[in-house]
Parts: structure tokens; C-alpha cells; sequence
């Protein structure tokens, strides 16, 4: 076991793929000056051609990613904030998504998109973005959105080595946090499997990224007042462990949805729709979403904080499904 | 200027008759609604395709556009498998999922079609950092049209090409016209060379119905791209005879007496009297086309006589491995 | 009362705002060629400057639409089909929808951006997108998803008269439609009015865009099965008449949402999730999405059909939420 | 060279002096936690914004980048607001809501700073679409990096501007990084102007360090563009003197003695220099020196004494009315 940081352990993952594997490369801007620290080492190990400082161009150098992806390498592609996905959606939704496809399976894109969510920290609505529920209604990209560095390990490095595109959302509120990671070099988390990350039998929380942490928080909480959560972690959003939440909601009979990103077509709003579709019998009252309020992130710090996902939302919510359960329990 | 011992010399012809005809029966059958959606031919632009892919390896790469029917033909591909595609058959080079604005040929490197104007250029740039990481001497082809530079994608994927020096060569097929919109109101530069300019980009403007014209300045480019001398920007002077597309809005525009001024000068009419001047009997020009026509024939043949893609099919090509199928898709 | 359709209903909104206001303007490519039928004597009436085509650059014209707005016109891109959205997204998504927020009221966007979507014609994947729900995830943009000519008509007028930036979806689907439309020139529906299409007691369908008329006519067929169904078309999705479609889900405890994007993180699955968010307590059974399966969309015809909501699987969704229902009537 | 009967000569100074000190004031407090978010600071290239802006008129409109302190001063906008909205104040220029990345101020045509890199340029030659369509003389001036060349919006808001002659002059502030990334690496030209011949633009380059230099460039440019002759590319060669950004990521880089080596030509030393080499008295320069700093002080003291902005305000301006604020949000 070693202890690393979220940063150190996606740059743990890239380190060690690339050792393993000389078709994969790592290029975005300002790599080689490493500026978030999830590069350190890798120029010194691998030189610049593998990692790989790009003009700004994300639409150019993602797309190129598919081109390169085409022709047999593995790139992963750091595009620094999520914000700065937007200019590249062409080719991430029309080429990356859809040329397996169009192409008949001719095509194979084993490719990486990581960005991180950089979110809370007065950065402004441009820089602040969480924007995976978009690509989840395209078909094609694989999303994972780790919660922890054990997580980051184990997810980045199943997605290095899929044969699908994949994007990485990396939050940045769950950056520091440090934790006991396998050093076996095959360690993986496959894509789509979620994890309980607390058993609990009152209420499911199923919380995404940075909202996990928080979901933990509110449960500690919760116990004491006598509600006993079950956190799940979906970690992949596409494909997304619906078999897991789903068990969950069946137990416990209600369901809170926990999520950074702006509430609206959320993928808090999926995993709702997906739990009044699939477990309706079971659900003892309404699922509720503590998500990003539908207006932008503002820069001034005390008016931001309130927007998003906080442990007494979460509280607030748990405590509210719990009270007010109007039927019997089956 | 031909040398016909040049074995390349009839082969240049062969492939642009192949395109010719097979784009002539495309049409008929496609009014005949034997094909679905909608169809842009290349009939006119022949030379461009041929000049600049008869100088390509099997294993060079070569990325298209909305209009390319003629670019995997060009680069090699075998005929049966882009006609059932057109028809949307199961043995169509995409497996009927493609269509007419997605032909490809990954087998002789034609990496597709892609029909969102300008998003080829990134992947063309790709393809080539690909082969400069990989460690070969493949260069990449990358297509597009006069319209397509005005695309924030095509500036991207040139300045990638030329900061990392990858090879790819750009062709840029100036045929005047972007649907309606004639060159000269979406591009303020006269000569598409000058788009080049700004990311000191060798270049050169050629005569796209002259196939062997196109075929020396390719050259060139390719020797400059295979031994690490980086990329190329060549625009192909050229001319689409038909309207922009069939069944894709209403793109008519008159165009007055140009397309019978262009067609004096077709590709494939300049090519024929030419090699009948360097002495090549008439006989086997004839032959050639009777092949070709035969070629195209049972590629046609072939393609009504395939099945179309179960439903099931629907599902794969996602990702490596089929989707899960929803309980009301029917399989 | 006219008869219009689809198309030229928006041709005929298009055409009295510019007559009525010399600010307004439209730009797009090949618009002068009037491809789909939507500027029939528009550039006669108003000139080149004001009926501009433009060169093939989205992002650049859709911000250019921005920037003439805030200096004080009121431009509308026509956007041909909405799969070339994408290209325009750092636009649409950093600086049409955030100038006004991030400048703190300082700009007004007054901007309509119409594309259509150009699905079930054997299109292929890259032409076939029906993206409205991405751009629900991000604050700041009005939406609207007309169903048939009235509606068009009286929404993009209303759109163009507004002083945000809205995002017209036109349904291909529903190009060919005939239908009365007031002749008054100020004739507006208000954003964020739904519109209940047909009235009903047993079953909300709540439709969008092109699962209107399918909607319809399985009310129809429904009807002869003795279910008597309420159909809720809510004309715009941001500001989503939410009101509306829970009273109608309180009324018949079932809800069916009827969607022709893709289902994943659909504006389906955000109207389902609000639904047992805020009407839990009346629903009868789960809440059903009828949407676009979530593969990409093949060319070839036979295959590319059954992909999307149909009548059929309409009437099969309600009929299995009544059959099924297994909780009494409160 | 420098004609002090000219009004605008002790102007630029002090406004150069009004961005040097604002700056000043701004990091300091930044590093004591005044500040929240990112600081990317403008130092070092004063007289590129300066010697722009004083060539336009108030109603001439203005479009910034993420390094635009200096661009809403230079266009002439009052300091309170922009100290406030440093810190996040209500009476911040955008209310508290934009901060440092998007300075602005539309009362003097500051169309605002745009965080993310090119996205600008489509703003600006929409503006000058605005104008002409409306019939004014109103020019637009877009501020970029040289990084921000290697973006498509770049390429697509040039490309609009010269095919529809636009009054729009672009730019290109050259300081010799993107970030960490020399300008050599991420652009393919020596010249920025290059980027010009693309589009036929005309261009110029300019020693962005001397404030009369740029002003002359810049008249030219803008009598080009409000008489109709349409967009000019001009590149100023400048330099900044901090890092990239302080709380944006680690962006350190060893430049070496390259800033002290550009420290001797510091643009607004240079212009002092030259001011007295004119015969203006030094006690004037002193003046304006105190006044600017008395200026920002004020200014400081306006934005300490401001209040913060309500919760509900966070539901303010999404669109021209007020969302619908939700429950769980206190106010
Ligand atoms: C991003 C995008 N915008 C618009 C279109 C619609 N469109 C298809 S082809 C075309 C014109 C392309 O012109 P050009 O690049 O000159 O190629 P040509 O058709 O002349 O071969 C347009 C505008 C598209 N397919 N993709
Ligand atoms: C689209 C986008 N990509 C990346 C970034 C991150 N970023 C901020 S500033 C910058 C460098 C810009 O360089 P340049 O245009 O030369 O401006 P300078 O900072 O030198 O003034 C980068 C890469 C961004 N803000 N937006
Ligand atoms: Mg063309
Ligand atoms: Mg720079």
C-alpha cells in the first residue's frame, strides 16, 4: 500500500501506463510545467514527445487524439479545466463518439479526455463547469467521475486500458484528499461498477465526485440522529451501475441523489428517473436531488459556496424523506 | 509530359472512370430511392482525388469529407463494399451504418468520411502525429473543401501540423462553391494557398482536372512529409458538376453556363486525349472502361443482392462491445 | 386565420419582427439559397446585409450574434441543423449564456438561435442530433421546441421579442404540418407556457417537439382501448411549465414523457425526476420515458426507425401503467 | 516623436500609471487574501492597452481577454468599480459576480474581459457587425494573446471580420508566452501578423513597450476601420513581468534574466523618459503620479468600505429577470 493524493494518483496511473505500454502518450497545454502536479516526473521519464505540450487548440489536439487513437496509439489527453471542453465538443460528440460507429467497428479509439471540475473556488461561471451530464446523452463516450485517489487509481487506469473513448471528470474539491492505494501495477476498477462506500438501511444516497465526501459527512451526521445511510458511489457514469442503486432504493425505500453539477438534465436527474422507473414499488416517497442550483457560479466566494451540494442540504433532505414517509413499509 | 510506362498511367484513368461511373449508377439509383438520404458527388473533381491518392501507399492515410464517394475509390478500396453501403446494406464497408457521407476503407488506410465540414482536418493531424509517434514513415491525406477553411477546426488541425512538422498533406479542393455560398463570400483570400501563410506552411496551387499535374505537385509533398520534412498545403482548382446534394434541403443555384465551360475541360475527357497522344492505342482505353463498367455493374449487383443489418446491429459499434438492447427495440 | 406550415410559419415570424424592427436580423449559411424554405422572399424584402450568409464557421457567427447583440441588435442565426451546434458550443455555452450573469447585467443578449433536427431520414449519426437537453444543464438559456405550426409561429416570435437568448429546436419531423395560424402580427406565446393538447383523466403524456403528433395519435388509439389520456406539450424547456404537467399528473396519477433525443440525461428523464420530486405522493405507478434508445443513429433506414418513440411503444407504455397499476385510487 | 501639445500625451501616462498601480495595489492584497480566485496581471505591457485605447472614442467598443486589468482602464473606465469587483463587492462593475477574469465596463464601450482563451474574437467582429448593421462609426478592438492564435474562434472571428470588411481591429498582444508555452512552440510563424495573410488583413507590428508607436499604428488602423476599409491585425511585441496567474495552478517558469533584461525597456519608464526629453516639467510627472496613487487608494477605500452581495443576487442577471431563487437557498 502507498499513500497518495488524488493529483498523485492520477499521475500514478499515467506514470505507470505509460511504462507499461509505449503506445500510450499524454499531451494537453502546459503539461511539462505541470501545472495541477498530476505530471510530475513524466517529461524527466518519457521526454516530450510522449508528453506532449499543444498549442491552445482543444478542438485541434482532441481531435487529434482521435486521429492518433485511429492509427494505433493510446493517447490520454489532459485538458486542464472542464470549461475548456466546449470548444472541442465538435470532435469529442461527432468524431470521437460516433466514428466507431459511422465507420461500422472499422475504427477502434482507445483515447482518455481528462479534465478536472475546478469548482468553489471563486474561479467565476467560465471556469467553473461540470458539464459530464451532456456527454451522457451522447452515445459512445464512456464518463468516470472518481470521488477519492483509491478511485482515480483504479478508474483512470481501467480507462487507459479500455478500447472505448473515455472522459475523466477529476473534482478538484477531493484534489488533497490522501488515502491508502494498492501498488499493484494491474490494479483496476472496472468501468461501471459502483461501490457502497457506507452500508446503511434507512435511506440510499447516491452521491457523484465531489459530492461524495459530503454524503459521507451527512451520514456520520444522520447515524447519530438514528437515520442510517447507504452511500453509493456510481464512479462511471456511462455505464452506470443502476443494478447497485437500484438494490439500494429496494432496501432502503428512499433515495436521495447527490450531485455538483447544475441540477437541470443532471445525472442526479437520470439516476431519478432511471430509480421511478425501475423501483417505483419500492420507494417510500419522493427522491429528492441535492444539486448545483440552475444559475451560474459568481465569483464572490460567500454568495458561490451556498449554490452547491452542502452536508446539511443532505441532512436537510435525508430528514425530511424520513419524516415525512407517509406509507407503511411494505 | 505523361510517360505512359509509367504504370501508374493507366491506373490513374481506371480509377477515375471507376468514380465516374460508379457515382453516374450512385445517382440513378438513388433517384430511383434505391438509396436512402442524401448523396453529394464528386463527378468533375475526379483528378484531384486520383492525382493526389495514386501517389499514396496502401498503408498512407487518407481522411474525407461530405463529398467523398471518390476518395476511397481513389485510394484503392474495392467498389462492392462502398455501393452496398450506399444502399445501406449489411455488407457495406460500414455495415449500412455509414452511408453516402461515410465511406471509408480502413483496409487501404481511406479513414472516413466525415460529414461535419472541417472536422476531418483534426483527425488528418492525428492520423499524422499517430505515425511520427509510431515511428513509421506513413503519411496522411487529408481532404476538404474551399468552404471548409472558414471552419475554426481546420485552422486547429493546420497549425498542429505545422508547429509539430507532422506529415500530412492538405488538399484543399477549391471546386467555388460552398453549397451556394461562392468562394469568394466565405473566404477573403483569392488564392486558398494564402490560408498556409499563416502557419508557414509550404504550398501549391495546381490545376485539379489534370491529374498528372496533381499527381507532381503531390509528389512532392509526399517526399517532403515521408522524410520528416512536415506538412503540405495543396489546393486542387477543380469543379463539382452536379448541385450540392440530393435530398438534403433545396440547394439548387444557377450557375449559368459555367458547368458546360468546366466540363470542356473534364478531368477524365483531358486525361483520355492525353494518353491517346502519348501513343496509347484506343482499344485499351475501351477496355478499361468495359472493365470498369463491369466493376461497377456487379458492385451494384452485389450490393441488391446483400441483406440489410438486423436490428440487433443497431446496438454495436458503440462500443467495442454491443450495447445492451432496450425491451422494446424487436430483434 | 391562415394556413401555414411548419416551415413557413417560421418563415413568417421571421419575416414580420424584421419588418417590425430594423434591429432585427438573420445570418447562417446558404440562407440566400433558402435550403429548408424557412427565408422564401426574405432577402428581397430586407436586402443581404440584413439576410446574411455566412461563411462555414459556427462558433464564429453564433459569437458574432452575441456581440451584435450587445451593441444593440437582435440577430437570429439560423443554424441549418442543429448537429452543427456543436462546433458553436464554447459560444453558446461561455459567452451567450454567462455575459450577461458574468458582467453583472451589463449586457443584454437579446438572440434567437434556430437550427433543426434533422432525424429519421436516414441522416447517419453525424447529422441526426437532438441536442436540447445539453444545453438545459447550462443557466442562462431559454429554450423552445415548437410541435407544429400555431406554436412555431407564436414562440419564435415571442423568442425573437425577448430580451434573452433563446435556442429554437425545429423537429424535421414536423416540417410538413398544415395549420390555422392567427394573422395578428403581435400573436405570441408566451416561454414557459405549456400547452395541454388534448385533455384526459387516466394518463399524462407529456410529449416533446416531434413526440407530440405521435403522442396524439396514440391518445387516439388509447381512447378506443377506453384509457383516456392527457396530452401536455410543453412548448419550451427553459422556463419548463412545470406547474402544468403536475397538475395533470395529480389528476391521473401516471405519466408517460414522450422524448425523441436520446434517453440518458434526457429533458425526459429531468421532467421525470421533478415529477415524483413534487407529485410523488399522486403517482399511481412509474413514470415512464418514451425516448430515442441510446445508440447512435444508423443510415441505414429499416434499422434507424425503430430506434426512435413511436405509437406504438406509446400506447404499450400506457397501457402496461394502467394495467398494471397496483395501488388503489386515493 | 512625442508631441506634448497633443492632449493625449500626459493621458497615456496616467493611465499607464493608473494600470501599473491598481496592480500593484491588487497583487498586495491578493497575497494578503483580499483577493479571492486567480490574479493574471498586465504588468509590463501597459502601453500596448494604453496606446490602443487612447485612439478611441467612449462610444468605440472594446473586448478583453483573461489578462484585462488594464484593458477597461486604459479605455478610460472609473477605478472604484473595478477595486470593488476584485474583491467581490456589490458595487463591484459586475456586482461581485465576474471578478478579476471579467473586468469591464459598457459605459465606456468595455464589452468585458472573456476568460477563456480566443472566445473574444467572434465577440468583437460581432460588434462591428452591430455597428455597420446599425449604421454607426463605432470601431471594436479585440485584445488577444499570442497563445489565443492557435484557437479556432480566433481563426472564425478573423475570418468574418475580413470577409465582411468589418470595423474591427484585432490585437495581438505578443508577450512571448501562453502560459508556460513560448510563443515559438505554439505558434508556426515568427510574425503574428502572419496569421494576418490568412484573411488579406492588413497588418503591422508594433514595439509594444512604446506607448507612440502603438498609437500611431493603432490611428491608422482606426481610421481605416471607421471609414469603411474594414479590420486591421496589429501585433504589439510586449512582455509580462510576473508569472502567468498566482492561484490558477502552479505556473512558475525560469525566464531567466529576461524580465530584468525587459525591465529596462519598461513602457512606461521609456515614456516618462521621453516626456521629459520633451520638456515637461518633472514636478508635473509627479503630480499625475501622486494623483494616480491617491486615484487606486480611493479606490481601494471604495471597494473595503462596499458591501458583499446579497444570496439573492447570485439569482440576478442568468436572464433580465430574476430566477425563481429555490428553497433551500437562504436569502
Ligand atoms: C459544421 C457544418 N456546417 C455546415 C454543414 C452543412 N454543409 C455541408 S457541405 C457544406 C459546404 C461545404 O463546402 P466546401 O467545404 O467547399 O465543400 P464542397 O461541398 O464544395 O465539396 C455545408 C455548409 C456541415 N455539414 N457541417
Ligand atoms: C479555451 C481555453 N483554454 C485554455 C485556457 C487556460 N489558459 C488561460 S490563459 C492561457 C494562455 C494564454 O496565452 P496568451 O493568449 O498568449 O495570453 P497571455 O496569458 O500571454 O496574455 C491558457 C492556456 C483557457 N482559459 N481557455
Ligand atoms: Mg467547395
Ligand atoms: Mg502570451
Amino acid at each position: 500500500m502507498a499513500k497518495l493524493t488524488y493529483l498523485e494518483a492520477i499521475r500514478q496511473a499515467q506514470f505507470d501506463e505509460m511504462q507499461r505500454d509505449p503506445t500510450v502518450f499524454l499531451m494537453g497545454e502546459d503539461l511539462v510545467c505541470n501545472v495541477f502536479g498530476t505530471a510530475t516526473g513524466l517529461v524527466e521519464a518519457f521526454g516530450t514527445e510522449r508528453v506532449r505540450d499543444t498549442p491552445i487548440s482543444e478542438n485541434g489536439f482532441i481531435g487529434a487524439a482521435a486521429g492518433a487513437a485511429m492509427v494505433g496509439t493510446r493517447p490520454i489527453v489532459d485538458a486542464t479545466i472542464s470549461s475548456f471542453l466546449y470548444p472541442a465538443m465538435d470532435q469529442i460528440i461527432s468524431i470521437i463518439a460516433k466514428s466507431r460507429y459511422i465507420y461500422g467497428g472499422q475504427a477502434r479509439l482507445p483515447l482518455v479526455i481528462r479534465s478536472c471540475m475546478f469548482y468553489g473556488n471563486s474561479n467565476a461561471a467560465q471556469h467553473s463547469d461540470r458539464p459530464y451530464s451532456m456527454f451522457m446523452n451522447v452515445p459512445g463516450l464512456k464518463i468516470i467521475v472518481p470521488s477519492n485517489a483509491y478511485d482515480a487509481l483504479g478508474l483512470l487506469r481501467a480507462a487507459i486500458r479500455d478500447d472505448n473513448p473515455v472522459l475523466c471528470f477529476e473534482d478538484s474539491t477531493c484534489w488533497s484528499g490522501k488515502m491508502d492505494v494498492p501498488e499493484d501495477p494491474d490494479f483496476m476498477i472496472p468501468l461501471g461498477c459502483g461501490d457502497i462506500k457506507q452500508e446503511g438501511s434507512d435511506i440510499s444516497i447516491i452521491a457523484i465526485a465531489g459530492g461524495v465526501p459530503l454524503a459521507m459527512k451527512a451520514a456520520k451526521k444522520l447515524a447519530k440522529d438514528g437515520i442510517s445511510a447507504e452511500v453509493i458511489d456510481p464512479r462511471s457514469l456511462v455505464p452506470l451501475d443502476i443494478a447497485l442503486i437500484l438494490q439500494s432504493v429496494r432496501k432502503t425505500g428512499r433515495a436521495i441523489v447527490v450531485d455538483p453539477a447544475h441540477q437541470n438534465c443532471s445525472a442526479a436527474s437520470e439516476i431519478s428517473a432511471q430509480i421511478v422507473e425501475h423501483a417505483f414499488d419500492a420507494l417510500r416517497g419522493p427522491i429528492l436531488r441535492v444539486a448545483t442550483a440552475d444559475t451560474h457560479l459568481p465569483f464572490s466566494p460567500d454568495i458561490e459556496k451556498p449554490l452547491y451540494p452542502t452536508v446539511d442540504r443532505i441532512i436537510a433532505a435525508a430528514s425530511q424523506l424520513v419524516r415525512s414517509d407517509t406509507r407503511m413499509k411494505a | 509530359m505523361t510517360d505512359i510506362s509509367n504504370s501508374n498511367a493507366l491506373e490513374k484513368l481506371r480509377r477515375m472512370l471507376r468514380i465516374r461511373h460508379f457515382e453516374t449508377v450512385a445517382e440513378a439509383i438513388h433517384a430511383k430511392g434505391e438509396i436512402p438520404g442524401a448523396l453529394h458527388t464528386y463527378a468533375g473533381q475526379e483528378a484531384s482525388g486520383v492525382g493526389t491518392c495514386i501517389v499514396l501507399r496502401n498503408d498512407d492515410y487518407m481522411v474525407g469529407t461530405h463529398r467523398s464517394h471518390g476518395h476511397p475509390i481513389a485510394k484503392g478500396a474495392a467498389l462492392r463494399p462502398l455501393m452496398a453501403e450506399l444502399l445501406g446494406k449489411a455488407t457495406g464497408i460500414c455495415k449500412g451504418k455509414g452511408g453516402s457521407m461515410h465511406l471509408s476503407d480502413f483496409s487501404v488506410g481511406s479513414l472516413g468520411e466525415t460529414s461535419i465540414v472541417g472536422s476531418g482536418v483534426p483527425v488528418a493531424a492525428g492520423a499524422g502525429l499517430g505515425s511520427k509517434l509510431l515511428g513509421n514513415d506513413r503519411v496522411t491525406l487529408c481532404f476538404f473543401g474551399d468552404g471548409a477553411t472558414g471552419e475554426g477546426a481546420f485552422h486547429e488541425g493546420m497549425n498542429l501540423a505545422a508547429v509539430w512538422k507532422l506529415p500530412v498533406i492538405f488538399c484543399c479542393e477549391n471546386n467555388g462553391y460552398a453549397v451556394s455560398t461562392p468562394s469568394s463570400a466565405g473566404v477573403p483570400v483569392k488564392h486558398m494557398t494564402d490560408r498556409a501563410k499563416a502557419y508557414d506552411m509550404p504550398s501549391a496551387q495546381v490545376d485539379g482536372q489534370d491529374v498528372d499535374a496533381v499527381e507532381a505537385v503531390m509528389a512532392e509533398a509526399v517526399a517532403r512529409a515521408r522524410s520528416g520534412g512536415g506538412p503540405t498545403f495543396i489546393e486542387t482548382l477543380t469543379y463539382r458538376y452536379a448541385d450540392h446534394a440530393v435530398n438534403m434541403g433545396r440547394v439548387l443555384l444557377d450557375r449559368g453556363d459555367e458547368v458546360d465551360e468546366w466540363k470542356k475541360r473534364d478531368p477524365i475527357d483531358l486525361y483520355r486525349a492525353r494518353l491517346l497522344d502519348s501513343g496509347v492505342a484506343a482499344d485499351v482505353l475501351a477496355r478499361i472502361e468495359d472493365e470498369v463498367s463491369a466493376e461497377v455493374a456487379d458492385a451494384l449487383q452485389f450490393a441488391r443482392d446483400s441483406a440489410y443489418p438486423t436490428q440487433a446491429e443497431a446496438f454495436d459499434d458503440v462500443f467495442v462491445d454491443r450495447l445492451p438492447i432496450p425491451a422494446f427495440v424487436q430483434i
